[in-house]
């Protein structure tokens, strides 16, 4: 599916959006609204120019339209694998990022992320997993990392790791898994400006504070993040 | 020169345990989930790997000249610091206690390549279940400082974490970066980056880079009292800014104008000539105060 | 009488002048000094080469003729071809390349380190003659008598228009390479790393050399002798206290040698912190013959070290060993000049210790550093690491150790050669064994006898973290095997002791524990260790030492 | 992974109240929790290390411990990667030091 289509199935109301160096940044209409659309396509690679691109508009949006929600939408392959990067600190540009989403958040800026593609590593970290609330499309790829590296790293054989992966959110890669774990809502079957309004409407009238520990447990994919940090916070 | 070297009690080489005894006053630390009352990751033994009781993160509280402080201490030698389910769960949990109960600071003793992939996903949500708190720690006022000089250094999504905290001490043997030299390596070729050429990985991740650069607030020696020193020290002068759009407007001025200045440099050589260092080979054997002397003088 | 034979007598010259000859008549005299474009080494090693010439290649531990090795590699084995290949170390891939292109047929050398698998396969597929694995001095020593190159390949760091060398501080093999084929009707040719017009010394005249080649790059050089202090572990430190506390002090040792270990490297680095608080300053380790090991800058900073002779040099050290030239060999010009094959009489003759590390050792005490499916050789270490029976002349310690050894009214002292190992290597590898792997070495290879490194009739003692055994003590077989059981931990043979004989042994001071020499392992801590890390060993050199960047985490 | 277990006889020691943590589940190394127990005369360990079919070596090791040290009265528990027994017997002394409080 075409990055068009999704917009045109998101929001068949409008939408004004454009794609600049793999950076997704515009406005579209909602029942609920004009909504921010901003993200990544084609697997990005964040880099610093992504990173700053994201935040800028952003700010852009703080400043500019107090209190209007933002719809990220994810498809990226991680985070830029280069030294001139790493030189630049490109873990600063990517938590510069995910300061500005945290920054909308508490200035009343409702957020969602919607997983297109590809979600991995450092790149969801910096914008799609700030996001209030995480969701999926079906045949979204959402991991750290696929299972034949993961048996190189760890030195585990690939077959225990496949027969785990079958039953462990813990690590088997793959959108499901994170539903099981908390860290994403629902997966959509497929983009769809009704599953939008809803996603919307629940980002409106929830608390943004960060309850994926407490929905992790209750779903049964992490049973004890929530209780250890309970014993710890009491 | 003086025995005084074998004196000194290096941070880089220290347990997370000995450097916490060592930063905070004499006595004062109590461990919350002390390893007598946790069980090792369930998720290891099922790969058949014995864990660590407290599961390599040491988290409780205590006192810096007699104020009260929260601490975190990853533990670099056990899977490399890395963050799974439980080791992440006692960090969101302390710095969640530290939004309400608002001690002086919050001490994070990083020291960690990132995500455990034997837990991976348990990890990575764990890392952005980190970033959040470590904002909302802030947000209330609580300063929570990184301190970076461990043999992991801060790489990954603890990387990520080290830039969102108030601000990061490191050391010159510290590391700030995302991605490992390795990874690079790998990916990208050993033209693109030699991660066996330790010099070069530390001129561009190293500490004395970093804080070239800004993106650390303060250089101390690898020794537990030169960090103690350092946390007091920072601590005296800090206030805890409450979020505003104006300093990220700020931030991102500065990031878009480095990364247009620097943006094609490949080495910390070029960087530092470029920020007007008159003799930047002469920096890596530089040790700590001319290095914060040389600073201080250049342009800005 | 018989008419007396007619022969010639020195055909050994006319050989000679008829290689220099065909190189002459391939435009190769040089009219600058004797130098060689680089692009004609390849013509000129099949000018004064000869199918069945003996070659010697100059290379060691350190620095290596790699362009001349990898030139050699790639002549024509239809016009050079069984050559016997007289060499210290086999180390470079070129080295091997030589017998696997068919060049050469037969070698006599004395180490082979990362090229002893592919060495072993040669072997065992019959495609490489060995006539013998030597000791350097052995080697060196056979240059002078049977061994003789036709032709020695040699790497100099500089030479000058007529053709002088400077060999730089890493002079090493160089002396007794030049020496044995210069004044035999021998060819030699040297590249060197660059040309001067006036050399810092001359260390070759230039009277000795043939031909020079400016190589593409300079040799190679390994950092070998580099220890990141770093790695040292607290069992390491325990076991350096045991051994400087139970031998070092007991003994009064000054004269020594030290293996490349991290074992040594911590006795090393407890000499200002440890020993100087057991009082031993200007007591122990006064003079050397030992490579500039980095980590012995503390010791030598503190005030221990009055002397150390070297074999060869170690990368970044040059500018500290020249700014102390109390300490070390050095030129007029201040650079260092290591000579392997005086240092190594040193080490045999003039020390009275020789300690060191290796992989297993029987019950017997013979120790092996050989693994199998692979051909190392021995280096040095058997003649450091051995009793000479040709010693005269007297010492505290050497005397000490003679008395224990003969008794009262010996007749001559003893070298102490000392083994420290920790009882497991990584991956739970016992160190001591019934049986050496190097007698299944022997026999797959076919080699007259098992590689054996150091004899365990040289041994006298072994460190170990459960305590010290003293064999120089032991009046039979047996109560040397127990002793070396005894100290042999949680090893199968270890355990396999008998245990009321090595509590006599204790009781007679043959086997001492960590307590009973007054130390409690729970001091060992790296804290004790002058050096922690590298850039600690920069910090004591005030900043003369320049690590290899692949040692630096700053 | 393989989980040991041992008991045996030793002298009693002083019994503090507080747990001793004493090394790292690092490459080499291993961490030692040292707990009071019920039995004043007996020293139980349980072992999880990551090296397989050492059982022998582990019992030589603990019952070396047990018999040269007053550890009665203790109850050790061990995660180990992979440590030579010179390290294990080094950290016992060390975490059992440890735990009496006993300085060096």
């Amino acid at each position: 599916m075409s990055l068009n289509d999704i917009f045109d199935s998101l929001f068949p109301a409008g939408h004004a959006v454009t794609v600049a160096n793999q950076v997704i940044t515009g406005e579209a209409m909602t029942a609920h609204g004009p909504v921010a659309v901003l993200g990544t396509t084609d697997a990005a690679a964040i880099d610093h120019a992504m990173a700053l691109a994201l935040s800028a508009f952003i700010l852009d949006t703080v400043e500019q339209h107090p209190g209007r929600p933002l719809v990220f939408l994810v498809d990226t392959s991680g985070q830029a694998l280069s030294r001139s990067q790493e030189l630049l600190c490109l873990n600063g540009s990517l938590a510069h990022l995910a300061s500005c989403v945290d920054l909308a958040r508490r200035q009343g800026h409702a957020s969602l992320s919607l997983v297109t593609a590809n979600a991995v590593s450092g790149g969801f970290l910096s914008f799609g997993l700030m996001a209030d609330r995480a969701y999926a499309l079906a045949d979204a790829q959402v991991r750290v990392m696929d299972l034949r590296a993961m048996a190189r790293v760890t030195k585990i054989a690939h077959e225990r790791l496949v027969e785990l992966a079958a039953d462990s959110p813990i690590f088997a890669p793959g959108a499901e898994s994170y539903v099981r774990m908390g860290a994403i809502e629902t997966i959509w079957p497929a983009p769809s400006a009704g599953l939008l309004e809803d996603a919307l409407a629940a980002g409106q009238a929830a608390p943004a504070s960060d309850r994926r520990m407490a929905s992790g447990q209750e779903r049964g994919g992490r049973q004890l993040a929530a209780g250890i940090a309970q014993a710890v916070g009491a | 020169m003086s025995l005084s070297l074998t004196n000194r009690h290096c941070w880089f080489e220290a347990t997370a345990r000995a450097r916490i005894n060592g930063l905070l006053d004499t006595g004062s630390f109590s461990e919350i989930l002390p390893p007598a009352a946790s069980q090792p990751s369930p998720h290891l033994a099922q790969l058949d790997l014995p864990g660590a009781f407290d599961d390599g993160v040491i988290v409780g509280y205590g006192q810096l000249e007699k104020k009260p402080i929260f601490v975190i201490a990853q533990e670099g030698q056990f899977m490399g610091g890395a963050v799974g389910e439980i080791h992440g769960a006692k960090i969101v949990g302390l710095l969640r206690r530290a939004a309400r109960e608002k001690p002086a600071a919050v001490l994070f003793l990083i020291d960690s390549g990132g995500v455990r992939l034997h837990e991976a996903n348990a990890g990575l949500i764990a890392i952005s279940e980190i970033m959040r708190a470590v904002l909302d720690a802030r947000a209330a006022g609580v300063p929570v400082i990184a301190l970076v000089g461990g043999s992991c250094g801060a790489f990954g999504g603890m990387g990520i974490v080290a830039k969102l905290c108030s601000a990061i001490l490191i050391s010159e043997e510290g590391r700030l970066a995302l991605s490992g030299p390795e990874v690079i390596e790998t990916v990208a070729g050993v033209e693109e980056f030699d991660a066996k050429d330790r010099a070069l990985v530390w001129r561009v991740t190293g500490g004395k880079h970093r804080y070239l650069m800004g993106d650390c607030a303060m250089l101390v020696d690898d020794d537990i009292a030169a960090f103690r020193t350092g946390t007091t020290a920072f601590l005296a002068d800090w206030r805890e800014p409450a979020p505003s759009a104006a300093l990220l407007r700020a931030r991102q001025q500065v990031l878009e104008n480095r990364l247009a200045a620097y943006g094609t440099l490949r080495d910390g050589l070029q960087v530092w000539a470029a920020l007007g260092v008159a003799q930047p080979e002469s920096v890596p054997m530089l040790d700590r105060d001319s290095l914060v002397a040389l600073k201080e003088g250049l342009p800005t | 009488m018989n008419a007396p034979h007619h022969r010639e007598w020195d055909t050994l010259r006319q050989s000679r002048a008829r290689r220099l000859e065909r190189a002459a008549s391939l435009g190769l005299v040089g009219k600058n000094g004797r130098e060689i474009p680089v692009d004609r080494i390849i013509d000129l090693l099949e000018a004064v080469i000869q199918p069945g010439d003996r070659v010697c290649l100059e290379g060691n531990n350190q620095k290596q003729a790699d362009f001349l090795s990898e030139s050699l590699a790639d002549c024509d084995p239809a016009r050079i071809h069984h050559l016997s290949m007289v060499q210290s170390v086999l180390a470079l891939p070129s080295h091997v390349d030589l017998f696997e292109r068919g060049l050469a047929n037969r070698l006599d050398f004395s180490f082979s380190g990362p090229q002893g698998a592919r060495l072993a396969k040669l072997v065992q597929e019959q495609r490489i003659e060995i006539g013998a694995i030597h000791t350097y001095l052995e080697l060196f020593g056979r240059y002078f008598l049977d061994l003789t190159p036709n032709v020695a390949l040699i790497a100099a760091q500089a030479a000058d228009a007529e053709g002088n060398l400077y060999l730089g501080p890493n002079t090493e093999d160089t002396p007794a390479i030049v020496e044995a084929t210069a004044f035999k009707g021998g060819i030699v040719i040297a590249q060197v790393n660059e040309r001067l017009e006036k050399l810092p010394r001359v260390d070759v005249p230039a009277d000795w050399v043939d031909f020079t080649v400016l190589a593409p790059k300079p040799n190679y050089i390994e950092p070998l002798f580099t220890r990141d202090p770093a790695q040292i572990t607290e069992v390491q430190v325990l076991m350096a206290m045991m051994a400087i506390k139970g031998i070092y002090a007991e003994y009064g040792v000054t004269r020594l040698n030290h293996g490349i270990g991290f074992d040594t490297a911590a006795i090393e680095l407890l000499l200002p912190t440890y020993a100087a608080d057991l009082g031993l300053k200007g007591k122990i380790c006064t003079h050397w013959a030992l490579n500039p090991h980095p980590t012995l800058i503390p010791a030598i900073e503190s005030g221990f070290v009055e002397s150390v002779h070297c074999f060869g040099s170690e990368v970044g050290m040059d500018a500290y060993i020249s700014a102390r030239s109390d300490v070390f060999f050095t030129g007029a010009d201040g650079s260092m000049r290591s000579n392997r094959a005086f240092s190594q009489t040193a080490g045999l003759y003039a020390c009275d210790m020789f300690i060191g590390s290796t992989l297993q050792m029987d019950m017997a005490g013979n120790s092996s550093t050989a693994t199998l499916g692979r051909i190392t050789g021995f280096g040095g270490a058997p003649n450091m690491g051995s009793d000479p029976h040709g010693r005269r002349h007297a010492s505290p310690a050497w005397l000490k150790a003679g008395r224990e050894a003969y008794g009262p009214n010996a007749i001559r002292g003893r070298k102490l050669v000392v083994q420290t190992v920790e009882t497991f290597r990584e991956h739970m590898a016992p160190v001591f064994v019934e049986e050496l792997d190097a007698w299944k070495l022997q026999k797959t290879m076919g080699a007259d006898l098992p590689p054996i490194m150091i004899y365990g009739d040289d041994v006298s003692h072994i460190v170990t973290e459960e305590g010290i055994a003293n064999l120089l003590l032991c009046r039979t077989p047996e109560e040397r095997e127990q002793a070396i059981r005894g100290v042999a931990g949680f090893t199968p043979v270890g355990m396999a002791r008998d245990k009321a004989m090595v509590e006599n042994l204790r009781d007679r001071g043959i086997v001492r524990r960590a307590e009973d020499l007054g130390i409690d392992p729970r001091m060992a801590t790296r804290d004790l260790l002058a050096a922690r890390s590298v850039k600690d060993l920069v910090r004591w050199s005030g900043g003369l030492y320049a690590p290899p960047s692949r040692f630096r985490n700053w | 992974m393989e989980m040991l277990e041992f008991r045996f006889d030793s002298k009693p020691g002083a019994r503090p109240t507080d747990p001793a943590l004493c090394g790292v589940v690092g490459s080499g190394n291993l961490e030692i929790l040292v707990q009071p127990s019920e039995q004043p005369d007996c020293c139980q360990v349980r072992i999880k290390t990551s090296a397989r079919g050492f059982g022998a070596t582990w019992r030589a090791v603990i019952g070396d411990f047990a018999a040269s040290h007053a550890a009665g009265g203790t109850a050790i528990a061990i995660n180990d990667m992979g440590a030579t027994p010179a390290v294990v017997s080094l950290r016992l002394a060390q975490a059992l030091a440890d735990y009496q409080g006993g300085a060096l």
